[in-house]
């Protein structure tokens, strides 16, 4: 079943054509790559997923939900959480609190039994607070949980905001380049963590990821962007072996 | 300032002996007051004073929420304050119950205007950020100022005389610091919550909140209307305290002093708001004996707190001798010689 | 490990100074052989202009009557808190100086202020003899009496004043939005105009931090009025004559008595600007009396500046005071007694600066009202 | 319809001081990032050097003016080394405090040194008026619109052409690249300060002359409103400032003109309010751009 599709997406910034005629399906767990060199409009395609744009043609279902011009809230909401290219942590919270935070929308107890304390309160914390300790658990971060989430180190900060993410119990998880910065062995590490998240969480995996290894080594499927435009798109060994995808690549 | 967001690292759960150590400093600090004040051993102005430092603790934490926590400078407290304190004395004077009905009565009727003023204020102002909010914050403040003068009932520019006043000065330090443990209960129970959370995370990093499904606006206006419901709270217990109130309490100045409060204290510290309010309350009235210099040494007092705050120097001075780590220090000793032993 | 702010250090440090005055206070060992009278004023802030001159003033009085051996042999002393004319503020600056043993309080300065105490006073139930706070409310109590005039008196003297004995039927007002004084001066002006028929062509207004004040005299100078009456005080006014030339508005000045001194505002040519303003006041600075002349002298000497009529109520306030417990028969520092006070305040006479008064039953004093007129640059009584 | 355009000229009359002092508000604020609240109090002890230096020293008039430039310069410098440049780190409302406490401590001087009665100048400008049509328009407006425009070009120009201008530009650009670039930060927003506290000092001089008093709370007065008008203009807009501050001495200058009755008394209340409804209709100001994070 598809869990994704977009068709023909696009948005324009004045008159760049940010992204232009943009298809893509991605079927319930699949582990999906999106590549592209450098302002090829990624990271453009995932605010337009996530709502931070709005996009001006095209229509993006999910489920077979229309979710076309939502709001980031109602987005995530319906199933979409995602990490960014230049970590968005709440960095004067803890990282426990971070994770916290994630779980927002799972339990709903309003502000006036905050206030009094009422019974549904304190078990919902204590909910949070376990299902937090978990994710934590996950990523092996239990033990940071109490320390700034400003002061972990490169490595565990995008860790971090994957669980945080997470939290959100999402149907589609967007990364933004998570391996970004780091070095093989962690992005070997990195690797094993997005298949066992995959699995355990059973979640569908979109990424974008500069890190070739990477994309070969976890992605079934990957689509390439160019100047805003599909250039291919299938199976992934199969595209990177793809003449336009090299040149675009490589330059002329 | 990542100095002054303090983090406390247990926030969630409280363990049994740290609830009862604060406790104890609520029930101490209330039973010292009054044993000084019931057996005459508290000066005058001391007494005056302490009802003074509680109107302003509220004030400060209040607003501590909207710029420490949620992150946005507001310049405009004293409007809420001002709306409390009309609302909740005109119900008082022009009422006719029992004192004690009227001044529970005008908490209310306090509480629930400037809650209103703040609902209607803030959710026409989600749009604007920094300092756009703070000039918006500010002309709202002297719009309220400014409005009590024509309306009926107010007592014009002359302003709103003979509000009841507390029967005692223990009375009224008992109402007044009531209402401050009152306020503390309800913010960091609102600041340990969901709720909480989601506000922090706002201030941390917008983007990164509305993508986890957390409602910006929603959050924005929360905080405004409990703001300013504690401030209109503040508003009734300063109005029966002073027992008449006019529109120059009001003025955009006081805004300000509340906002030298919260930044001195540290944003997002409520400990530390509570002791800047005593402490702003304060010292002006510790420098009579200086006269005509007293203001002058205020505003070098302040300028001086601020740059020692923000001074490297600082952070190392307090690692070495602040008085938990000496106590640390000390117990550690201990420890070792009860092992050798 | 929670982090400590430098507050807390701070506090930790202050500590040790608020222990000391947190215990009732011991009186200084030289005051229990004196009279305390506590003043209360702005001393810092935007209105500090009108409590620095009482202060002033009453210091002078203080020490001529000390000088010439103190009421009954025995001295006074005056202490004089700042309340930043904020009420609040002002309450701690009562409650400061009951803690240095005040038995009489002169003040406050300021209306604002002084409502705000009637409550302590009521309680405390001290005599309490407000030097200048004109709002009627600021009276209340049956142990306080005022040396100045209440603002609707003021307003309705004017309003008789211009209408009966000049004959102008059309006004044009211009007051202060936050200042009680100038909105209840005007207000009763107001109401007794309308009484005696006249009409309002034009009023207008300005704030605390008006600067400018060319759309108000825009107005004035558009309207057919005959007159402009100014219930505000004389720095204002004075900038409002200088704007009112830019506009060529060349109407009759009237106001009340807050635009004494507004001369020393006004030098060289543009005192021309105010030739011919008439007001009520009770104090004129240069009048020829001798009284008046001895005390500008020696308030020009201690502080290089022209006295003010602020100063003059501040003055009068210390010799009606005196006066009471003279006529109380005060022998004992330590033992007023409030009532023959109050009492003795209803029976003297005293022949002040700001007028020959004496008090009613309600506090306020019965003195004649001058109307002084400038004429050739110099404030001449009528 | 005399009314209404004398009103309107008196809110230009009011807003081009607004403007003013706006301007430094604005320049110093674009550069530096913060609001020197105490940039009023600056003007402040400006006019009383120039009062001093008229009434009581008796110098030449440009003279006069000259060294109440100097002062108000050396004064923003002073003020700059000592409170604000330890507070470099620091976020932008500890800044904004720490200014506020400047502006008490210098409110405070001014009221030791001076006295808290206003002192009013003797007339050192005098310039008269010009009519149009039975409507008077002084001409010291014109003089302050005048140097307010110079004003704007010489800055516009020092900012592109000259390389402290190119430097300045930089650090309010991003003070961490520049700094890379080899530009003395800590130098180039002294220079700043100095050039704003300058026009502080030329502010000064124009207040003065309009309406030739001064007290220790003139600045705070109308400090408040200036950064009302920088901020409505967009704050860290130079044109921005000048529009902002005419546009709010209009608002003011017509409330004050046009409310009936007893509404009069809260002329500066609706005055306010005109500025919430604009700032709500258009967020970042006049001429403030929204900058648009990216995710």
């Amino acid at each position: 079943m598809n869990l994704l599709e977009i068709k023909n997406l696009g948005i324009s910034f004045g008159g760049l054509r940010a992204v232009d005629d943009f298809n893509l399906t991605i079927r319930e767990g699949q582990l999906y790559g999106l590549i592209g060199p450098n302002g090829a409009g990624k990271t453009t395609v995932f605010n337009l997923l996530t709502g931070v744009y709005r996009p001006t043609t095209g229509k993006i279902f999910l489920k077979g939900q229309n979710i076309t011009g939502k709001s980031s809230i109602e987005i995530n909401k319906a199933g979409i959480a995602r990490t960014f290219q230049n970590i968005r942590l709440f960095k004067n919270m803890t990282v426990l609190e971070n994770v916290k935070v994630g779980l927002h929308n799972r339990e709903n107890y309003g502000v006036i039994s905050s206030l009094l304390k009422l019974p549904g309160y304190r078990a919902a914390e204590r909910r949070i607070e376990e299902r937090a300790m978990e994710l934590l658990q996950v990523f092996s971060l239990e033990e940071d949980a109490h320390h700034l989430a400003s002061n972990l180190p490169y490595g565990k900060q995008r860790k971090l905001e994957i669980a945080r993410a997470l939290a959100s119990a999402p149907t589609l998880l967007l990364l933004d380049e998570p391996a970004a910065g780091m070095n093989p062995q962690e992005t070997a590490e990195l690797m094993e963590m997005i298949r066992f998240v995959q699995k355990k969480f059973d979640v569908t995996i979109l990424l974008i990821e500069h890190d070739m290894k990477l994309v070969l080594g976890i992605c079934e499927e990957i689509t390439v962007l160019n100047f805003g435009c599909l250039l291919a798109q299938g199976e992934t060994a199969s595209v990177l072996k793809d003449p336009r995808v090299i040149k675009a690549y490589l330059g002329d | 300032m990542k100095n002054d967001i303090v983090k406390s690292e247990k926030k969630s759960n409280i363990t049994g002996s740290s609830l009862l150590i604060r406790i104890l400093v609520v029930v101490g600090i209330y039973a010292l007051v009054s044993a000084l004040m019931l057996t005459g051993n508290m000066s005058r102005s001391w007494e005056s004073l302490s009802i003074r430092i509680c109107f302003n603790v509220i004030l400060a934490l209040s607003l501590n929420l909207v710029v420490g926590f949620l992150g946005e400078l507001s310049l405009g407290h004293a409007g809420f304050y001002a709306v409390g304190a009309y609302a909740g004395s005109m119900f008082a004077v022009y009422t006719d119950f029992p004192m004690f009905v009227r001044i529970i009565g005008a908490v209310l009727v306090g509480a629930l205007s400037a809650g209103i003023a703040g609902f209607l204020i803030s959710s026409s102002i989600l749009k604007l950020k920094g300092d756009y909010l703070a000039i918006v914050t500010l002309a709202f403040g002297e719009i309220i100022r400014s409005f009590v003068k024509i309306l009926p009932g107010t007592g014009g520019t002359a302003g709103l005389s003979g509000i009841p006043a507390f029967p005692s000065r223990y009375v009224g330090f008992t109402f007044a610091y009531a209402f401050v443990i009152l306020t503390l209960i309800i913010l960091k129970c609102f600041i340990n919550s969901r709720h909480g959370r989601a506000v922090t995370a706002i201030r941390d990093n917008v983007i990164s909140a509305e993508m986890l499904g957390i409602n910006i606006n929603r959050y924005k206006v929360t905080v405004f209307v409990i703001a300013s419901v504690l401030a209109g709270v503040a508003g009734v217990i300063f109005s029966f305290f002073k027992t008449m109130i006019e529109p120059n309490d009001f003025s955009y100045n006081l805004s300000i002093e509340i906002l030298v409060m919260v930044v001195i204290g540290g944003m997002g510290n409520l400990t530390g708001s509570i002791i800047a309010a005593g402490v702003i309350v304060v010292v002006p009235e510790l420098l009579r004996a200086l006269e005509d210099y007293r203001m002058l040494m205020y505003a070098i007092v302040l300028i001086a707190v601020m740059l020692i705050n923000e001074s490297p120097k600082k952070a190392q001075f307090i690692e070495r001798y602040s008085p938990k780590v000496l106590l640390k220090k000390l117990l550690r000793k201990g420890e070792k010689k009860s092992e050798s032993a | 490990m929670k982090k400590i702010t430098a507050t807390k250090l701070v506090s930790l440090v202050l500590l040790a100074f608020l222990l000391l005055p947190l215990f009732a206070a011991c009186s200084n060992a030289e005051d229990k052989n004196m009279i305390i009278i506590g003043g209360i004023g702005p001393l810092t802030g935007e209105a500090s202009t009108y409590g620095v001159s009482v202060k002033q003033g009453a210091e002078i009085a203080i020490k001529e009557i000390n000088d010439a051996g103190g009421v009954n042999g025995i001295k006074l002393k005056l202490y004089f808190e700042d309340d930043q004319a904020d009420g609040s503020k002002a309450i701690s600056a009562y409650e400061t100086l009951m803690d240095k043993g005040m038995q009489i309080l002169m003040g406050a300065v300021t209306s604002g202020s002084s409502v705000a105490l009637n409550d302590y006073v009521k309680k405390d139930k001290i005599l309490q003899v407000t030097p200048s706070a004109s709002q009627i409310e600021a009276a209340e109590n049956p142990t306080t009496f005022r040396i100045c005039f209440i603002d609707p008196f003021q307003g309705q003297e004017m309003a008789k004043y211009i209408y009966n004995t000049l004959g102008y039927t059309k006004a044009a007002i211009i007051f202060n939005q936050d200042d009680s004084y100038s909105t209840g001066m005007k207000d009763a002006f107001k109401d007794q105009w309308a009484e005696l028929e006249g009409t309002i062509s034009a009023e207008v207004s300005f704030g605390k931090s008006t600067t400018d004040f060319g759309a108000q005299m825009t107005q004035i100078a558009n309207s057919d009025a005959e007159f402009l009456f100014m219930p505000i005080y004389a720095e204002k006014a004075a900038q409002i004559v200088l704007e009112a030339d830019k506009k060529e508005v060349d109407l009759p000045l009237f106001g009340g008595d807050g635009l004494d001194g507004i001369l020393t505002y006004l030098k060289g040519e543009n005192a021309k600007l105010v030739e011919g303003m008439t007001y009520l006041t009770p104090f004129i600075a240069s009048d020829e009396d001798e009284a008046v002349q001895s005390f500008v002298s020696k308030y020009e000497a201690a502080y290089k500046e022209k006295p003010d009529q602020f100063a003059a109520d501040g003055y009068d306030a210390i010799y009606v005071i005196a006066a009471a417990l003279k006529e109380a028969n005060v022998t004992q520092p330590k033992e007023l007694d409030v009532d023959a006070l109050v009492a003795a305040m209803k029976k003297i006479e005293v022949d002040g600066l700001t007028g020959k008064m004496t008090f009613d039953d309600d506090g306020e004093p019965n003195k004649p009202a001058k109307f002084a007129k400038i004429v050739d640059g110099k404030y001449v009584a009528q | 319809m005399q009314v209404f355009i004398s009103t309107l000229i008196d809110g230009l009359n009011q807003g081009s001081v607004y403007a003013l002092i706006a301007l430094g508000y604005s320049m110093v604020y674009g550069i530096a990032k913060m609001l020197n609240f105490a940039h009023g109090d600056v003007i402040m002890v400006g006019a009383y050097a120039l009062f001093v230096s008229i009434t009581q020293l008796e110098l030449p008039i440009p003279v006069t003016f000259l060294l109440c430039v100097i002062i108000s310069a050396t004064l923003g410098f002073v003020v700059e080394k000592l409170a604000y440049k330890p507070l470099r780190k620091a976020t932008p409302i500890a800044v904004l405090i720490t200014a506020i406490g400047v502006s008490y401590l210098l409110q405070n001087i001014a009221l030791l040194v001076f006295g808290s009665r206003r002192k009013m100048f003797t007339p050192f400008l005098k310039l008269g008026s010009l009519k149009v049509g039975g409507i008077s328009i002084p001409m010291i407006s014109f003089v302050i619109i005048g140097t307010m425009l110079v004003i704007m070009i010489g800055l516009q120009l020092f900012i592109k052409k000259t390389k402290t201008g190119i430097a300045m530009l930089a650090v309010s650009e991003d003070k961490a690249a520049a700094q890379l670039m080899g530009i003395n930060i800590n130098r180039t927003i002294s220079i700043t300060f100095i050039i704003g506290s300058a026009l502080a000092g030329i502010a000064a001089i124009l207040y003065s002359a309009k309406y030739m008093t001064v007290d220790p709370y003139t600045g705070s007065l109308f400090g408040i409103k200036a950064f009302a008008a920088a901020v409505f203009g967009g704050i860290g807009s130079i044109p921005g400032a000048m529009i902002g501050g005419i546009l709010i001495g209009v608002f003011e200058a017509m409330t004050t003109g046009y409310l009936p009755g007893n509404l009069t008394q809260a002329s500066d209340g609706f005055a306010f309010a005109i500025l919430i409804i604009m700032l709500i209709l258009k967020p970042t100001g006049i001429f403030g751009t929204k900058r648009i994070e990216k995710v």
